[in-house]
């Protein structure tokens, strides 16, 4: 079995991005895509702090605290970007200008319900950021996730049991074993890793799986995940 | 006379922000934390302060001087959990019942605040309908969804932080500086920018990011 | 009776701005106001199509048709503006921003409603503009009006007879006979051009005046009027 | 293959515009009207289309050619008199019933628009409270003061002014071109934007006016 690491699954999500598309990137897993867009192809990446084109992260010594993405990080601005202050990147995000948003997740259910953002950790305060904003306004809300949690719970379920970020917002996920879709019928897999059987990704997901008449293999190239 | 909204000093100015005020606090990421007037409304010391802050914790704005000052009775922000398993000033004075939270999406956080500069009392929006953050909140359906109504928020004192600053109190950011600050200007009866540096000469229109009507004060304090 | 012309009253309402006030100036009478400010004092002259801080008219040959105010006249940019969009520009108006909107008017009654949007011309269609935000929004409200109809009748009433713009919004009012205030017991009157007596002012209004005790003498340069 | 939203023609774009579609168009006091663009839409001659502009007739912009074509069913502006006596092509039509009208203060249809763009479906306002423009609307209380609620303004096609565009589709505004432009660029499903001259080369972030992300196609017309 040939489960994808996290900087795969970012890789494999990367490569349905579409030129021109505006795509807003959660923090985690989805930021690294960003990294890995087919060669020539030209992406808008939205940063919800107001960053239109965030570009690569800014080289050590040219880094500028001022000029950081919605994950802190110091970057740069890609040839096309622009910045605009808060009110006016939400007003982008929540009148549907984003074509693409991809985050992280705790829980997806079978009618797209997202749980990302209140994870139940004892005494720490919660956290919320964008991640409603998003959900509930962007045009497509894709995830990257570990297909189950590290005890081999699922994560992929009939309904979330944490708290939901937004009902019935998901339209694809990511997962290191297999790539799926949220349709009215529940999950639709569309591609398997190497050595997982159709009732061994069944026996991981929470939920009824429904594959898709041309379900392929999820293959990804190699890189090395040091995170 | 002539308008001249430069300032060397910001003591003074802080005086009559009382015990119980609204201070709105702009920064997100280590870009646009005025500091300086943080600390300086720190040293006035007024209690029981509601704080708009997108972030409850940060790890370079300075917001949590206030919380660790025991200045702070609430605060409205979008991110409440510190970094790390320890817990942040903020996450103890919470869980011990001394802070109350008002946790928002950050894009309901923003056009609330906006809202309060702008004359828009409430209005709907998607973020948050359907989970436990719009418990208690009027729901109503346009167009065939669900949206959750907003009030504006206001406040008694912005401290933003921008690049440059003229006379007139316009102000330029650098990079993401921005962020809540044009709108926390916009929604509060005192504002004051601090920037690394101010000039009498106007900065040309075409350069101005934050007019100076929605400016009092600005004060240069380097650190570019 | 020394009838003030209509630049005459301009002069009369710029004399009672002060340093740093954001002012919005009407079409017509208002408009003149910018030219009659005390030399020296600071004014900031927004115009509600996004221009903060206007300047004077452009000189002609350096007129751009690119850059105008409210009233569609070519104008400059003053030292200190900039230029805002739209919704810009009305969040400033509705946030309460604007110090003080300098109107003209049909008619304003004893509680401050002020009626100056809808005459009632045949066929016509309405003209609404900006001044229904002003009105409702401004810091404070002022008039700029003659106190009376060409044929005589009163335009200071008890209510208004012409569809509102704002209710009780408007504070003072210039006319060409007097500088009047509204109050909570209704028109009080400040100043009267020379020789016209009380009895005669509240002859020509609709409604009761009040005299302030130090009601003084409405004076102002000679302007001629080419208008 | 990048990304280049330039284009030399617009006739090919206007084809998907429908009978009853509502249009946007910017420009005030003679500043911002896509001019090119709307004898454009005029050729094109969809019909029974809702026109969204601030002024019914202006003296500058050719709006009215789209009125005295017969395509417009409905007005909504802020105002509907022309100048002079005598009628204009829109008031003639508005007097024989042809057109129906929809006036409201500058300030309501340009946050409307916003609301649009915005995923804003509703929200309340103070303009127009006591008056007959806001007859049958509904009326809120909040701290005390009345407010009127007032509903998202989307379109499907919008026609603006710029000074310069990029590949990218930004935008840069001389003077007071941008007026309602930007709002309504948000707002609609098509935003195409005319311009004085195109570069392929990217506008600088902090001269960026309108980001390209609102916008679908920019043509240059020349004619500052």
């Amino acid at each position: 079995m040939a489960k994808l690491n996290r900087l795969q699954m970012a890789w494999r999500a990367a490569q349905d991005l579409q030129e021109g598309m505006v795509v807003n990137l959660g923090l985690g897993m989805p930021v690294a895509c960003s990294d890995y867009v087919p060669a020539g192809r030209e992406i808008i990446f939205q940063s919800e702090n107001g960053v239109i084109s965030a570009g690569p992260l800014a080289a050590p010594g040219a880094a500028d605290p001022d000029l950081v993405d919605a994950g802190s990080r110091q970057i740069t601005i890609a040839v096309g970007g622009s910045v605009i202050d808060s009110t006016a990147s939400f007003a982008m995000i929540r009148g549907g200008h984003i074509d693409v948003t991809l985050l992280g997740a705790f829980e997806v259910a079978a009618n797209g319900d997202l749980a990302n953002w209140d994870s139940r950790i004892p005494d720490k305060g919660p956290l919320v950021g964008g991640a409603m904003d998003l959900a509930a306004s962007a045009k497509a809300v894709w995830v990257i996730m570990e297909h189950t949690t590290r005890k081999g719970a699922p994560r992929l379920l009939d309904r979330c049991t944490l708290p939901l970020t937004a009902p019935a917002c998901v339209k694809r996920i990511y997962t290191d074993l297999a790539v799926l879709s949220v349709t009215p019928e529940g999950f639709v897999v569309h591609e398997i890793v190497p050595g997982v059987s159709q009732a061994e990704l069944q026996a991981a997901t929470g939920a009824k799986l429904h594959f898709a008449p041309d379900c392929g293999v999820l293959l990804s190239p190699d890189i090395a995940d040091a995170g | 006379m002539a308008i001249d909204k430069r300032i060397t000093a910001v003591a003074e100015k802080l005086q009559g922000i009382k015990d119980g005020a609204t201070v709105m606090l702009s920064g997100f990421g280590g870009a646009g934390f005025a500091n300086t007037l943080i600390l300086a409304l720190r040293d006035a010391g007024p209690r029981d302060l509601t704080m708009v802050s997108n972030s409850a914790t940060h790890l370079l704005g300075r917001t949590q001087v206030l919380i660790e000052a025991n200045m702070v009775r609430k605060v409205i922000c979008s991110a409440a959990r510190g970094r790390g398993k320890e817990l942040s000033p903020f996450e103890e004075q919470w869980k011990a019942g001394k802070i109350e939270l008002e946790v928002l999406p950050q894009g309901t956080m923003a056009e609330r605040i906006r809202a309060g500069g702008a004359g828009i009392p409430a209005f709907y929006t998607p973020a948050g309908v359907g989970t436990d953050l719009v418990k208690g909140k009027e729901i109503r359906r346009f167009n065939g969804r669900d949206y959750v109504l907003e009030t504006a928020i206001e406040g008694d004192l912005a401290l933003i932080r921008g690049d440059l600053a003229d006379r007139f109190g316009n102000v330029t950011f650098r990079g993401t500086q921005a962020n809540f600050g044009p709108a926390m200007a916009t929604a509060c009866k005192l504002s004051i920018v601090e920037v690394f540096a101010t000039q009498a000469e106007a900065i040309p229109p075409e350069r101005v990011m934050l007019p100076g009507v929605f400016v009092d004060h600005v004060l240069a304090v380097g650190g570019r």
